[in-house]
């Protein structure tokens, strides 16, 4: 417990750094858990070259969820977009820092889940 | 009125430490109970001594087997007061049960148009079977609507009588609420205005004592891992005329009297409805589980949870942030969902198995109940006969530590 | 090779007397097989330990009881080579698995004037779910003949299978002949015809070497009970997309993804077809059954059993009066159904079980396949990994007493 | 075992003393158990008083569901009618004078029922 919510993830939760919504943005994704209501949404603004110029994600939930999104946020910032599409759910779990049941991964990954369908998605009007 | 303290004893998970120097404050029942030793040993004894296939078998084993299985048919048809034994089907669980009736009864009897009545606070089990009864069939639903207060609004329900619905289906007790519904009120009323009534009681049957004959319920379904007893097994009881004329469910050994390559004849009751090999270990638990709660007392377990319950209430009211959700002491039983302010219930939950105590966070399979209170996930305690004040103010100092944690 | 004498000890019911001074000599496994201590510790470890109830809980023992239950999914979707747990659904047994079936798949898929082709050599559980499935939506049943030997007409199959069937559903080796059915080969010609295959599998997964994969076979159902496991938990494989396909059968918590009052959203694979609280400590119990059984080995236990059945072939073939039906070693498993000329099946078997000797005597749930040898019923003595020559040899002198009673 | 196959009922099975057809009869009944192909026809003949004047059965099955018939119809010869129907399970289950599990129970209790079933359909067809 006192692992899990160590300070940097309460503190986190309460103050956030990525939190926000980006207008305009070149990649908009958003979903939910419906089982608990955790909802996460994420826009993106790309470079000309394809990399992160900025991310924010919004959303309400738990603190797992909530501070999950936001370190996934910094953690792209400036990357290619290649790159974030390489993410593993390993790398998302290793930014949190915690051990979590199956449970509380879902709300850990949903972030994970929206980034990547955003990143697969923006493929999609490309083609 | 028997000691509650002493006999936590009887439960081995109650004395298991979560992880070394935390112990376990079990507060989850109304998900699934802990079992007492006597349930355990009768199923290793069976497992260990009797095993074998029941129904026509003529060795030794094989009646024995069926002596303990009808045997403990019969133990839960007189827990809940059935006419006969064989008015007791074997499911796996009350989700079961109410598939049962959807698939036969519902299927067999309603058409486009004819109305069912449920209630806003159904776990899904008991709307789920409806709804995709009324894709199917274009039976309608309507729903009796759920006050603030977290009670059935009665006058809304006369209403939907006056539309002389076919079935009337609604939980006893409800798994978040904690409300204690006037069944038997209910009942008369449905049963006056021409419906068939179902009983969800998964709820009811393990915390307070309940008659079938009482109530004069058609349907009443049930699970043996909510009290005390074994998972994999539940309980469907009927009204003798309505099982006798519903089609049978699953189709296989057992339920027949006779096959031949071009059609079967149904075996009598409760065979007629439980295909292939049952749950017959699971039985034999199921049984005694019912030994244990009738030797302790049905009146002394709902007086005992709701003691505890108008102790909790208190205390929990007087915790700063936390809002509870559901009635006064009086019209509840040992459930108390709440959410703490600005915490969301999963960290709740968490923080507190930190502590060492178990309760369940979510929307506990009844959302549309959530959707009502307009709260996404509540975060829930739950009381069961082996529960003592103790339990009350671990809880209460677990969730001082929330509050610290999220400052 | 395992010493299948030395693992008698695994067993607490093989070492029980069926009264005073008469041990028990356990020749019923085709109906229910006896349990290792190992599986009844597993379970008993977890409900002492860990019990509660699964997914969605944040607390350590619904996280401990979460994993123990999917864990289990794994060993089992492992044991018969499933590309995936998800493909694992737990029923309640084989019966409750081919309804699961009947009730989706073939609604959502068949309509009246389908084909569906069955064996004469089916248990009712392959074969009562069809007729009710028929009975209502005029699908049409054919049946391949079973020869005089006990074995299916291939050529009667070819010319079915001609007929464009929608499905093909039988028993992988049957529970009255002994008969190990070219699986593999059939699947292919179904398949190569257009057919879905179901196979039973009641007596083949706890019996050979089972691999879904190989097979190609698209669902298969079996029951823990018949290898080792407890009873109150089976499972249904199938194919991915199928099952993908397939409408919910049950409905309840679990099996959605979220619900309000106008519908659900059913869940992913596995647990959309798993409604409600499952048989979780089941489960635990299932799992360790495989692990002991891959433990010992499939192969061997397979060449074990046929070693002993062509023993008791021999043996049996040798007392007068006795009539085997069913083919000659080489094809089949360890079950073995006889008449013995002039007394009653149950009097042959009650009279065993005076000697201590556990066979079954009736129609074993496949009436029409005794109907097609014209007989009302059988002795039927059925042998697992546990069993001897030694039990071969009891059952030999316990005839021996049939006979001198009735002289 | 040696309670249940006592040789009197052994003796019996073989050589039963009321199995035949009586013909013409006032009562006929059949039925079977088709669990085990247990099958029991009667045939009685009633005096103007309404007594049994002779009974018999015919059929095929296990041992227990033979004898007891045989010993059942040898219990009514003479009896009046009123007293066949009042006739209970028990009586029967004297008559064998074994202890029966419920599997055989059925094969006992077969020639009970379907004498019952007689005796009370003749009752319909004066009525
Ligand atoms: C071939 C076969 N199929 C199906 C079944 C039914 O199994 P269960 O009773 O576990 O559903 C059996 C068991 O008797 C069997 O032998
Ligand atoms: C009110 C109510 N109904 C139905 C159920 C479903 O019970 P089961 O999961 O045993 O089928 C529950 C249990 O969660 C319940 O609380």
């Amino acid at each position: 417990m006192d692992d899990l919510y160590r300070e940097m993830i309460v503190e986190r939760f309460k103050t956030p750094l990525f939190r926000g919504h980006l207008e305009p943005h070149d990649i908009f994704y958003e979903d939910d858990n419906p089982v608990c209501g955790d909802h996460i949404e994420i826009t993106l603004q790309l470079d000309e070259t394809g990399h992160v110029r900025a991310a924010a994600f919004d959303g309400q939930g738990c603190a797992i969820s909530q501070v999950a999104a936001d370190l996934l946020m910094e953690s792209i910032q400036g990357k290619p977009l290649d790159e974030v599409r390489a993410l593993t759910k390993e790398d998302l779990l290793e930014l949190l820092g915690i051990e979590l049941g199956p449970t509380r991964l879902k709300c850990a990954l949903l972030s994970f889940k929206v980034l990547k369908a955003g990143v697969y998605g923006l493929d999609k009007t490309e083609a | 009125m028997p000691n509650f303290t002493a006999l936590r004893e009887d439960f081995p998970t109650l004395a298991r430490e979560v992880r070394p120097g935390v112990p376990l404050t079990y507060l989850d029942s109304t998900a699934t109970a802990q079992k007492p030793r006597a349930v355990l040993e009768a199923m290793d004894a069976f497992y260990r001594r009797h095993n074998a296939n029941i129904h026509r078998g003529i060795h030794t084993l094989a009646e024995e087997a069926t002596a303990a299985y009808e045997g403990a048919r019969e133990k839960i048809a007189a827990f809940i007061n059935a006419p006969e034994a064989a008015q007791v089907i074997f499911t796996r669980n009350t989700t079961e049960s109410i598939n049962l009736v959807a698939y036969t009864w519902a299927r067999a009897n309603l058409k486009a148009g004819d109305l069912i009545v449920l209630t806003e606070m159904e776990h899904h089990s008991n709307l789920v079977p409806w709804q995709m009864l009324a894709a199917e069939r274009g039976v309608e639903l309507a729903f009796i609507p759920v006050t603030a207060e977290g009670l059935l609004d009665m006058a809304a329900y006369a209403r939907l009588l006056e539309r002389e619905p076919k079935l009337v289906a609604f939980t006893h007790m409800s798994n978040v609420l904690g409300t204690i519904n006037p069944a038997g009120e209910m009942i008369a009323a449905a049963r006056a205005a021409g419906a068939i009534t179902l009983l969800d009681a998964a709820q009811s049957v393990p915390h307070l004592p309940v008659d079938v004959q009482a109530l004069e319920v058609d349907f009443l379904a049930f699970s043996a891992h909510k009290m005390l007893g074994p998972t994999g097994i539940g309980a469907l009881y009927g009204r003798r005329d309505l099982l006798e004329a519903m089609p049978p469910f699953l189709g296989g050994g057992d339920m027949i009297k006779r096959v031949d390559l071009d059609g079967f004849r149904a075996n009598d009751l409760p065979h007629k409805f439980e295909a292939g090999t049952p749950a017959i270990a699971e039985a034999v638990g199921f049984g005694a589980a019912v030994d244990y709660l009738r030797a302790v007392g049905m009146e002394a377990i709902l007086a005992h949870e709701q003691e505890l319950t108008a102790y909790a209430l208190e205390r929990l009211a007087a915790v700063p942030g936390v809002r509870i959700i559901g009635p006064r002491a009086e019209k509840r039983g040992g459930v108390i969902a709440f959410v703490l302010e600005g915490v969301h219930p999963h960290d709740v939950a968490q923080i507190l198995d930190g502590e060492g105590v178990a309760v369940r966070a979510g929307h506990h399979c009844a959302q549309p109940l959530h959707l009502c209170f307009n709260l996404p996930a509540t975060t829930r305690a739950s009381f069961y006969l082996y529960n003592t004040r103790d339990d009350v103010e671990r809880l209460v100092k677990a969730l001082a530590k929330v509050k610290e944690i999220f400052g």
